[in-house]
């Protein structure tokens, strides 16, 4: 396929759109969604994802309930969320549209497929009459295009059967949506060389000339108006798409091979934790054992043990699998052992709403095991940086010997972005020394610095000892029911995460140091809440944003940060509960913000509330 | 993953029981059938040939599960019920060593009893000595799963209602390739066992018939006392008919009919020897084992001894390092860079 | 407790199939094997003679388990693999009830597989019907304990190294009274099952062997195809010998020898109707079952029907009922002065 | 036996004295201790008990480990507790001197069994020389008596062996001490007679002559001294000796009785709540359903299905098994069933310090599950206590139709007083009602007044209905994923337990309503505080105290009391917990007072902080 010359009519520009594809699950819209985004990320833009699954396995095709979606915003700056409302919808049947048509902006544009309005799935669909003729459609730009048709058309010398043909109609909407944003098709047509290699040419082929089809629809169609987005200023490298859950997977393979040593992941499929045991079980030739547990009991306790054998290791779940990791945990705990937990937040309480995001497991995170039990905390902001937050994670544990908890959630694990391939000797140290020295061992003497244990690990000679759950002596490990022995390891245990506050970075403020309005965040609130300060202090008002990576304890400056303020926001997926965090431990007078409607906040949603506060 | 300590450690010297005698003092109650066990271990574990830094000592919470901090090698005393699990994990990710568990019938029939059984499916190289003594001893005496029917306990003081568990019959049921019975207090029995567990590969389970003087003194009483326990006990022995009594000549026969063995006497109705049913440890199917479990008082004898050991399939651990080696070979070792890009698409931007 | 109301619900009238379909639309995928065995529990629950309101069904996680949702009794869709427990409180509470469990391989066998177990030991009176599709459907294709080896799903993309469970021999090593397997598609046999399960006294555990056709799809289809069908399957009749193939020629001979089964042909090698086994639900002892629980391919058909049906031990309620009516009776009824002075002296101060 | 004339001196006049027996677990100290309570209290004293177990079952014979303890503190008012150092120490042997001598105080009394001092008690009790002769126990009262020889020859013509005369060495010491404290033997000779009336009459005969035997003793020796602890005012009324554990099992047994319904307790044995499974599995006759589960998990889940077939459902634990039945708690908030789990704190985190007492699990209680989860919580006071706080929990988790969680702690689990045994017209009234009437039944519309749901049980024609673990539609309980029906359930859970502040007394002052200082405690702490701030008082200080039942959620005129005083204490047996949730409710500044050995407080330690606070 040739790329064209110069469209007729200049492009209209746009600093940012947002688009969602919608469609039924066999209709391909993941696929278009995802090479889309790519090409615009190849396209220079900075963008952000995030798909949308039917709550059933497989709903019944046609009807609203099976519709699947691929929302996308993209644009030439600060774009940290897959965005409010789209401003174009791509729907591939009549169920899709009336499924995602009230999520629309007003006037905003819709793309369908013509051909997909018969009358059964209108019906299926639910619309008493085709709303492309009824006026349903009435003060939006409406594109009702024969996709179906006109791929047959361009397949038509090939000899496929209809049903094939049919598949190959999310390439032709995919062309399409190239023309309009200014896409060269040329990097895709090789894309679509490379993944169908394997099989007959015919699908190649097919699918490049949909794509091309499409494309060439735009250029004709002389209703159609190109777009362009302009590029933004990306840093150079090797890019990748990335959802929150496969960062938090490459994360925490990444430190272990940082420490030289095999990650151990326990774990128990749970919505939506999953993806994290999926992608790790595909790097058996990266010394990562995954082993799926028969509870998620013992996906943690299986992680103790690999553990104590000088494994990396962790565990990842949702709310009520953290419920059952609570014993466990505690054991870890008390062991001190390194053990990174990662709960993917979803809505509560009990099953609750399993496939939406929430941010209500914060309290529970932090006193959710019985006794004084407290240990490290932290949150991943956005789905690549779950990368990160995974590795600084590994790195506390192992170095205070330690369990930490690890925070993302449904819209994190899910969501995806651009994620620039860190260079390796850019990446985090994390060091890990087994003790194997015999004089003078002590399996409960620390380091007086960290505070830590020495690890030391079965098959070292001469270090043979045993650790348990029961209250150990200070110093030998050794059972001890001495009642001032008990006071002084509360105390440590507690003094040794206290002090982790020392190694984490200040709490950051975006925006300046003082002013009106901080509004206060922690975990995937993050693009949410930095677009709106960032639109409210275009529109002058004296608003900061800091967001918490570190939960616990929370970083040194973090009272002085929140007292620079007059005023104090805390928008949260949940009932207040960071809100609750801060009054307790800072007397901070604070406003709550709080949704708790398995979804995020809008970006519109926070802009008004800082505009009434300030 | 190797432990790079265990590369260094030099030829095992001969070890002693001494030797896997940990400094702690052993806090059972005087006439405790665990201290039977420990001696047992002990005295096994340096005919091993084994490095004494290469053992860990897993358990959950009971009397029993007091067990590793005796015992002079690597050890964690976890909670309750955990330990199967806690032992994969740690077995899974270091094959290199020898791990044991000690669990009691609560501690890995009550709350552990999934763990268990899963260990067991899954063939997970770990040698698990459950202490039988059909209480609970730690938390003071109430009903386990094993306790007979009517054993009045602190938490049944009219009866116990509750049917037992076969330990047997359940590690049989849940897949398992060494299957087998000792009786604290018959050393010689117990460490021969313990040492067919240990060069078992895959999970061996061993139950022992542990007695509880405080909580539920006696309770094995028929099969250890001089006068009973030759009529008491079937010892079994891999390819020897199953023969017992104090002459050894009453017998186990199949009976095709009922589908049921039956205690017969050799030279009485006509009874050979070659109508006694031949004990096969290695039988692929765990049908006769399983037969040979449900047998006890009062109309049989109880067999003691190794009631199944094949080596039918792999151990787990051993499925995951040739799962580890066949995927590398076929990808590549892994480095950052295909880590980086695992199943996924990547571009440049300049 | 007998519930108030259910003293007062008149004679049953007579119920339909259409009494026990709830108001809530059916959300298993297309051609999903939960909907066959739906309606053959709908089918059969009106010919129980039961009021329906005396039925409960209690679940745990997974697409099986929405099965309460799309029944019009009492329902309780509940957590992850506790079920079981769950059914087991209610049912020793209101023996009165008749409680059914609807659990998956993943729900029951791997999370809850303990609470399965010592419901089963208990002999509880609940009707457990476990739908093994072999894997996790609900959370989109991982492995479950009974995946066969070698199976690539989302979790082993390079096979299953975990070896399975037999449900039916789990079932049969922790006790079971009444164990049986069943076909989704085959609802006159299901049907067959679930009615003999109804009336069990005790727990009643069904394997039902179920397609899920977007992860696991023709897991079953040997036992299915009209072709393969007659080979592949054992159908299992109490009193009769164990026949099958399209003429009902091939049968199961025990051999002494090796302790296994053998598949026969009748008339070949001599071989009569009297040397094939003879299959008895009621034997005393589960080796029988246990037996034909371990029969499958490749080398043998796979039994179907009731493995093992047996009134040995009370149901658990019934032995409560029992404790507490003897108790009463020696104690005399409770009464506030009595509950107040339990087990402790007394005194008057004036 | 004939009670003698009035004593040769008059008796000593004490206003209270705290006696700690101890002896090897074969001793029978915890009869001696018994029956003398019971004496004390009939006698007309106030007084509470601790009993001391060894942490072993039963640690080698004549150690030090092997010693179990009974204290008694009796008074003629205000004792509250068990007291905080002997005055008096009955030690049987060595091992129990050398275990409890450090405890004694200074200046006490030692009463000890000379005959028990032999070289080899000696050599277990790890005493190098005769603590009666090498003056070990200078600056102490002594009196070493040949018990064993004395009640030897008591006994002497009964013809018993040496191992049956040894065994009736307790009730030569019980008859020492009535004779010491003047009380009448004849009760307990009757109660001798009734105990073994089963056995062989030398049984009784033998105890009743050792009991003489020792009271003789007192009344001849001419060193021995007399103390009289004046009569108490005490209520009239049947009275038994209770301890926490029994109180808590029979408020769940007679709540049920209340309600006219089953009870059903869903338990796994574990220390120190197993007692309440034990007391309960022997009522069997009193339409009491213990069930003994597989494990905790199991525990809880069967009450929940009990509660939905209309029993009254409990379930009992300890820290490790509230963690592991936090997804099936989670489950009864969202189902909106009846449900009780009373956890008796012990030393944590993990194993911890099973035997010991501790405070620590209050912010799990609070927080322990994932999600929005709120529940409420209530604690007990004292052993009795136990009994009322139990029958309340049961109350309001039928009125509301929600999980309750009860704390009590190790202290209170086996700390015992004489209890008032209640008539039955003065209990509170529980009323449940089933709904039986199909019209317009709706399984999750509420009372408006309450917001609990209706109780539907299976059995009752034409309600049948499904309900679970998802979120559910706020009228039909359906499932629902609508995100507006979920944040409007997530706030109607909420207010549903913020609500029941509406039902619950206030928040109580002792002392004045204003002043220098508040001691604000919780649970088993007060007693220790209750003593502590009277003796303050009667020293002039302006201090109250007030102490909370109800925790979640606080009583309504909780920040007007706090706020009533220029300084709040608050002292807890753990690093802080209901301090941080004051702080974080009410903006409290107050300090802490938190001592997490296992044991707790001496009511000496708190009035020192008293004092030094105001
Ligand atoms: C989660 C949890 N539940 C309960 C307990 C209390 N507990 C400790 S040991 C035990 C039973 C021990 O019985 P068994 O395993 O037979 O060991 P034994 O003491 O008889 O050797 C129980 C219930 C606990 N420690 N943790
Ligand atoms: C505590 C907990 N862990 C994990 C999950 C996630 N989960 C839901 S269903 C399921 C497995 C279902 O498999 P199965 O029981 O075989 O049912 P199927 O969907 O195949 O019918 C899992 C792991 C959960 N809901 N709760
Ligand atoms: S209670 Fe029983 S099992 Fe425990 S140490 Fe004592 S005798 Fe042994
Ligand atoms: S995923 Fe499988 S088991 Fe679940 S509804 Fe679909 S076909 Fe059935
Ligand atoms: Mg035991
Ligand atoms: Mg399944």
């Amino acid at each position: 396929m040739e790329t064209k010359a110069a469209p007729k009519s200049s492009p209209h520009e746009l600093e940012s759109v947002t688009i969602r594809f919608a469609g039924d699950s066999g209709d391909g819209v993941q696929l278009v969604g995802t090479q889309f985004m790519k090409s615009s990320a190849m396209g220079g833009n900075v963008l952000s994802t995030l798909p949308d699954f039917p709550a059933e396995i497989r709903a019944p095709a046609g009807t609203p309930a099976g519709v699947s979606g691929f929302q996308i915003q993209l644009g030439s700056k600060d774009v940290y969320t897959p965005g409010d409302q789209p401003d174009v919808l791509v729907a591939f049947n009549p169920a899709a549209l009336k499924a995602n048509l009230a999520d629309l902006r007003k006037g905003g544009t819709v793309i369908c497929n013509r051909d997909a309005f018969t009358e059964k799935n209108l019906q299926l669909a639910g619309y008493p009459a085709n709303p492309l003729l009824d006026g349903t459609l009435n003060g939006y730009q409406v594109f009702d295009i024969e996709i179906g048709k006109h791929t047959a058309a361009a397949l038509a010398d090939l000899g496929m059967s209809s049903k094939d043909v049919a598949r190959c109609k999310n390439y032709f909407a995919l062309g399409l949506m190239f023309w309009v944003y200014g896409r060269d098709p040329e990097p895709e047509t090789k894309s679509i060389r490379t993944k169908f290699a394997k099989k007959e040419p015919v699908v190649a082929e097919s699918n490049i000339r949909a794509l091309q089809a499409g494309y060439t629809y735009g250029e004709n169609a002389e209703m159609m108006v190109r777009y362009h987005v302009p590029s933004a200023t990306i840093a150079p490298g090797r890019y990748r798409h990335i959802t929150g859950n496969q960062a938090t997977a490459l994360g925490l393979a990444a430190a272990a091979k940082l420490a030289g040593r095999r990650l151990f992941l326990g774990s128990y499929p749970i919505t939506p934790a999953s993806e994290i045991l999926h992608e790790l079980s595909a790097l058996k030739n990266h010394q990562v054992t995954t082993f799926q547990a028969e509870d998620e009991i013992a996906g943690v306790t299986s992680s103790i043990g690999a553990a104590f054998g000088g494994a990396i290791a962790a565990t990842n779940t949702s709310g009520p699998g953290l419920a059952l990791k609570s014993e466990g945990i505690s054991l870890a705990l008390m062991l001190e052992l390194p053990l990174v937990i990662i709960d993917v937040q979803r809505g509560g309480p009990s099953t609750g709403l399993p496939t939406k995001t929430e941010q209500s497991d914060l309290l529970f995170a932090m006193y959710g095991r019985h006794g004084e039990a407290p240990l490290p905390i932290l949150c991943a902001w956005t789905p690549a940086d779950c990368f990160d937050t995974a590795i600084e994670a590994v790195r506390l544990a192992t170095k205070y010997m330690t369990p930490v908890l690890m925070l993302t959630d449904g819209y994190l694990s899910l969501g995806a972005e651009p994620w620039r391939i860190p260079e390796t000797d850019k990446l985090p140290k994390i060091e890990v020394k087994f003790r194997t020295e015999k004089e003078g061992f002590q399996p409960y003497q620390r380091d007086p610095k960290t505070l830590a244990r020495p690890w030391a690990i079965p098959g070292t000679p001469g270090l043979e000892h045993r650790i348990g759950g029961l209250e150990k002596d200070a110093l030998t490990g050794n059972i001890s029911y001495d009642a001032l022995n008990h006071e002084k390891m509360i105390k440590v245990r507690a003094e040794k995460v206290a002090n982790i506050a020392n190694d984490i970075p200040d709490l950051k403020v975006e925006g300046d140091q003082s002013g009106d309005l901080l509004v206060v965040g922690w975990g995937s609130t993050y693009g949410f809440i930095a677009s709106a300060v960032k639109q409210a202090r275009a529109k002058g008002k004296k608003v900061s944003h800091a967001h918490f990576r570190h939960l616990n304890p929370f970083p040194k400056n973090t009272e002085k940060v929140l007292k620079s303020f007059k005023k104090v926001l805390i928008p949260e997926m949940n009932s207040g509960q960071l809100h609750a965090l801060l009054r307790q431990e800072f007397f901070l007078q604070a406003t709550g913000m709080n949704k708790v409607q398995g979804k995020p906040f809008k970006v519109g949603e926070l802009l008004a509330k800082i505009q009434e506060m300030c | 993953m190797t432990a790079p300590s265990s590369l260094q450690s030099p030829k095992p010297t001969a070890l002693t029981k001494k030797d896997f005698e940990s400094d702690q003092t052993v806090r059972w109650c005087p006439g405790c059938g665990d201290f039977a066990i420990l001696a047992a271990v002990q005295k096994t574990l340096p005919t091993l040939g084994i490095p004494r830094e290469n053992f860990a000592f897993i358990s959950g919470i009971g009397c029993s599960s007091r067990f590793p901090y005796y015992v002079d090698t690597y050890g964690m005393h976890t909670i309750h019920g955990r330990a199967p699990a806690i032992a994969s994990g740690l077995k899974i990710s270091r094959p290199d060593l020898e791990v044991w568990v000690a669990t009691g019938d609560g501690d890995g029939l009550s709350i552990g009893g999934n763990h268990l059984i899963h260990a067991i499916r899954r063939n997970v190289g770990l040698k698990i000595v459950l202490f039988n003594n059909r209480i609970y001893g730690l938390t003071k005496g109430q009903f386990s799963p094993t306790s007979v029917l009517g054993q009045k306990t602190k938490s049944t003081p009219y009866g116990n209602i509750d049917s037992p568990f076969n330990p047997l019959s359940v590690a049989l049921g849940a897949e398992g390739t060494f299957v087998a019975r000792a009786i604290d207090t018959d050393a010689k029995q117990l460490s021969e066992v313990l040492t067919r567990a240990a060069t078992h590969k895959g999970t061996a389970f061993i139950e022992v018939l542990q007695n509880c003087v405080v909580f539920n003194d006696g309770a094995f009483d028929a099969l250890k006392d001089k006068d009973t326990k030759a009529d008491a006990q079937l010892p079994l022995e891999h390819g020897k008919p199953m023969l017992f009594g104090k002459e050894k000549n009453k017998g186990i026969r199949w009976n095709v009919k009922t589908f049921q063995p039956e205690v017969v006497q050799l030279g009485v109705d006509g009874v050979k020897i070659e109508d006694i049913l031949v004990h096969d440890e290695h039988a692929e199917s765990p049908a006769l084992a399983f037969m040979l479990s449900r047998m006890g008082a009062p109309n049989f004898p109880t067999p003691i001894g190794v009631f199944r050991a094949v080596q039918t399939r792999p151990a787990y651990e051993e499925s995951v390092v040739d799962m580890e080696k066949r995927t590398t070979e076929k990808l590549g070792e892994g480095s950052f860079d295909k880590l980086f890009s695992a199943g996924a698409e990547t571009w440049q931007v300049r």
